[in-house]
């Protein structure tokens, strides 16, 4: 009978990776595959899915968008915010020959940040794309740089990096390497685009859905993408 | 042995006796669909209301630890958009022989009567009448289902608004059910489904101090519920004599049996989704069958109700 | 830091807030005299009525899962012996400083009022009047607790027949229960505990499709009935101005808390006795105290009731 | 949530032990002490409390005094009963040098044989005193011996074995072995004897005892003696 109500967490640091997102790393920890998420509740105001950038300490890296996020962004150090999960399915890790690539945009980078930790881990090529809409709103290159994945940037405005859509610098990767997966986070666009990217060149993909979630728990059917539910199914769903 | 596990519910053949319970899952067609073909016999939509509504504000659902709580404060399309998703609904669900049942609530009588009226332009092959949600409220505060008149004045209401069988949902939360279901059987219910959440209750979280839904209290249901509801369905089946959909805690086919036993004619599953997804239908469903053949029995109406029996 | 746990419940001073449930251990002197030993802040004695009762014929608990149900039938010695008892066990618990409550039911409102008169001899701390439960019925067949008007009778009569405090208990089975709480408190009741058992609920055995409990139905208690129990104090503590015991599904610390920031003066502990045995007391008080430490509470009105704050 | 209902079972075999007694083997399992017991339900009629006398398969010897047992009796093989358990504290097998002593009373001779059979099987030397009103009522000491151990039979009315009370005749054996422990099951007057006997002999002992069960769960209290309930801290209690 112990159920899964939200634990309270302290923040323990905060990072500010951009101008409108921060990291935040609780003392707490969890046990999760990247791409699986969280609900974060702060009493009072609401409760929000946000992807588990890390488990061990947890963390999370929001970007602030609305009422909520904002509210996240005002807190401190010390403060605590209550989380409950992890919940739905994560990134699964293929085997197979060439580089592992991953396709971020926007905050989606956060949670292939966390995948390509366990896949550089594992000993495999990585090949990062991140995409923004322009430099200010880039997020995490340097950490993948860390991590030893080759990184690729790209701006819809072309202030850093090449100008242009992720995909198509996808694409032209995967015409120069042979690649073994495509993994992808960001928004339905994007995703869509890389779904007709690996059909058309015949590539395993797994891409990161959103979906509005109430429950989390699958039975609300709030999330629901066809006969899918991004909470329990996905957010990670195969593609290609 | 042949084994029958269809059942009658007001005319309609539902192919095992297993149906979707209300708001879970029923957000749309392909949602339905898929759990049809996970081994439901009727699926119900969302209930749904003559606007679109937000709902309330997260947290709307927890599992607490004996099942779970909830407040999503009934958010759906409102009825126009919802006749759309019944229509595409039906057509996918009509090749699996699984009916589906409409559920609807309003905030006055007249409400009621006017979205049953659209909802039947869809066709769906029952109607079921959430009286009983506590975001459903009679003119003096409290829901429709908490009181013998209005809840019967809605199913007098929705009777005359549709030529489909109606279903009329009860809530637990009363000092009579019996009452309640005598009442709405004598305006006109073709069958009464019971019972909605229990409650409502309250899950605090400790370290803050508040209450972790933000509607504060919510309707609690799943395995913690199980005995409040075989209870009200064997009572409520002593006192009516049209069929009981019985819904509360029931995740495995012993449960299913349990019901059953106390009369009802389907059972409805909800909460055990959460932890056997929809498959759980599949599941219940043959744990039910194995149950039957390891007990000689063919068909449901061989044991239904023997609980009554002494 | 100094942690003071104790509590004032009508001018009864107990030394922690945990209170032994009626209906659990409290049959004998030397019973109640251990549970008070193992940690409890208070105890209270089985119900008792003006004559012997041999209670409802066997099985009459049973653990079905969320925790009980049980249809005991409110066995007890009767008023006469009962004053014995409490004498004894009054005596007993003096130097450990642990105060008594004696739990009255009758079947009329006469009856309760004579069981109170000849209880009081005794000279417990204070009585307990149980309303609640299902075999106790007003002249309509149905719980005192279940109707304002009997509920206020019951308690009018009891509050003219002694000068202890009454502490008036109540079900949940009703379809307001804020409106009995009022009732009781207007018509004289010191304190309010709530809940007793929840339903009452049924369990069918589906292999000789028979309901369990001899009785057929029970009432439902341990951790199923938490969520329903914190939201009947809450609702309760907001409408009234009396002290209200928290009871219902309390097993830890942190189930404690959460009665106490519902607004609960004091927490009843009775199903969770079944897993953890009479030193479950002595755990919950540790825990409880070790959650104000690590929070920095020195007493329990630091966070009592803070779940009313937004 | 999967609690403790009871379970129902098939009788498969019904010895008559003797006029009142009949011994019943069920197609079920039980993971018992020597001591402990089950509820036993017969749905409709009534359920009572009555030791395992065996676990594997599961196995009750139930004598005929009043209603409840009168319908058991009347089962055939086949038939089917109800039960759950096992519940409270049984005989715990204690190390010592001598005889392992055992006082059975009436059917209290069914849990004493469970017990024999695990000293037995450790390797103990036994002793088992059986007692009763009259020969009719012996139970079981054809079994008690077939184990290995020595049999000892005593009647009140001295139509079988010597005449005398079971207490009796365990002070002369007392008195001519040395005795490890003694363990004794039977009516309250005969356990009451055996408590006087271990104190002025300085043995330990354990005795099981009966107390009025309802839920056989430690709630109720109805099983009480003194600050004792029965069913959960005995129905073996350590006395001398
Ligand atoms: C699986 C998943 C993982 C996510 N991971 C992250 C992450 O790692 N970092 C991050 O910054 N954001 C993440 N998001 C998005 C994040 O949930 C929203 O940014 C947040 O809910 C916005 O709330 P708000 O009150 O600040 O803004 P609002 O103004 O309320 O909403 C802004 C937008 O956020 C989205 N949104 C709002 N509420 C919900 C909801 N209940 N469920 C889903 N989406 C909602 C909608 O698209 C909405 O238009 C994730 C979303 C999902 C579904
Ligand atoms: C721990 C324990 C182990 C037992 N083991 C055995 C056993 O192995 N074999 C056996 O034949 N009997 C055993 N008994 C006794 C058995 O429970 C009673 O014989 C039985 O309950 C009688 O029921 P009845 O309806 O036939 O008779 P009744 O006429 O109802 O009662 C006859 C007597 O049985 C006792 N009794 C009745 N109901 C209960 C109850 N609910 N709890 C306790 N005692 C009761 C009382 O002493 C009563 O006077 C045991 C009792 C206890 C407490
Ligand atoms: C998240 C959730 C949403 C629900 N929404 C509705 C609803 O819209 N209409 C309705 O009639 N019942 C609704 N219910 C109640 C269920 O249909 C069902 O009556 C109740 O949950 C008890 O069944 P269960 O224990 O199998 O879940 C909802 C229940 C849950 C858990
Ligand atoms: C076996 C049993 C017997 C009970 N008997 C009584 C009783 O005699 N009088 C009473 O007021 N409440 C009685 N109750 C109700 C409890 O006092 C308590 O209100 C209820 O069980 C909820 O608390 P819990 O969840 O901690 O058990 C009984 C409960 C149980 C389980
Ligand atoms: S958020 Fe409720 S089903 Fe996915
Ligand atoms: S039989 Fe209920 S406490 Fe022992």
């Amino acid at each position: 009978m112990s159920g899964n109500l939200p634990s309270a967490a302290r923040i323990v640091s905060i990072t500010e990776e951009n101008v409108r997102v921060k990291t935040l790393v609780l003392n707490a920890r969890a046990q999760a595959q990247p791409g699986q998420f969280a609900m974060v509740w702060l009493p009072g105001a609401d409760e929000k899915p946000f992807s588990i950038v890390d488990d061990h300490p947890l963390t999370f890296t929001i970007a602030r968008v609305g009422p909520f996020t904002q509210q996240v962004h005002a807190l401190n150090v010390g403060d605590r915010l209550w989380w409950r999960g992890p919940f739905g399915r994560g990134f699964e890790i293929v085997e197979g020959n060439g580089a592992h690539l991953l396709i971020g945009g926007g905050y989606g980078a956060a949670p292939l940040a966390f995948l390509a930790r366990r896949l550089r881990a594992a000993g495999r090529q990585v090949i990062a794309i991140i995409g923004a809409k322009t430099k200010a709103e880039l997020l995490l290159e340097a950490r993948f740089a860390a991590m030893g994945c080759t990184v690729v940037v790209t701006t819809e405005d072309g202030s850093a990096g090449g100008r242009g859509l992720a995909t198509d610098v996808a694409r032209d990767v995967a015409h120069r390497e042979r690649v073994a997966t495509v993994y992808a986070c960001g928004p339905e666009g994007m995703l869509a685009a890389v779904e007709r990217l690996c059909a058309e060149l015949h590539l395993p993909g797994q891409v990161s859905r959103e979906g509005y979630m109430r429950c989390g728990l699958g039975v609300c059917g709030s999330c629901h993408h066809g006969p899918w539910l991004v909470c329990r199914d996905g957010p990670v769903f195969t593609v290609g | 042995m042949s084994l029958d596990l269809s059942v009658d519910l007001c005319g309609i053949r539902l192919p095992n006796p297993l149906v979707l319970a209300s708001g879970i899952l029923g957000t749309s067609a392909p949602l339905l669909e898929r759990v049809a073909r996970c081994g439901a016999g009727a699926v119900t939509t969302k209930s749904c209301g003559p606007a679109p509504r937000a709902g309330h504000p997260n947290p709307t659902v927890i599992d607490w630890g004996g099942g779970l709580i909830n407040a999503v404060g009934l958010p759906n399309p409102g009825v126009e958009a919802e006749v759309e998703i019944i229509a595409t609904a039906i057509e996918q669900l009509a090749p699996l022989g699984v009916p589906l049942i409409a559920s609807i609530f309003a905030e006055t009588v007249a409400g009621f009567a006017a979205v049953a009226e659209r909802i039947s332009t869809a066709n769906p092959d029952l109607i079921e009448v959430n009286i009983s949600c506590p975001n459903v409220t009679a003119e003096f505060g409290r829901p429709f289902a908490l009181d013998p008149a209005s809840a019967a004045q809605v199913t007098a209401a929705v009777r005359a608004a549709t030529t489909l069988p109606i279903i009329v949902k009860l809530s637990p939360n009363v000092t009579d059910i019996v009452a309640i279901a005598r009442a709405v059987e004598d305006a006109g219910a073709d069958a009464i489904a019971a019972i909605n959440t229990l409650g409502p209750g309250m899950v605090i979280d400790v370290e803050s101090g508040q209450p972790i839904l933000a509607n504060r209290v919510g309707g609690v249901s799943g395995p913690a519920i199980r005995p409040i509801a075989v209870r009200c369905v064997y009572d409520i089946c002593a006192a009516v004599s049209v069929p009981v959909v019985g819904i509360g805690g029931v995740t495995c086919g012993r449960d299913a049996v349990e019901m059953l036993m106390a009369g009802a004619t389907a059972v409805g599953v909800g909460s055990a989704v959460y932890q056997g997804g929809p498959e759980v239908f599949g599941h219940i469903r043959d744990e039910l069958a194995g149950w039957m053949q390891a007990h000689d029995y063919a068909s449901l109406s061989e044991f239904r109700g023997i609980a009554h029996e002494r």
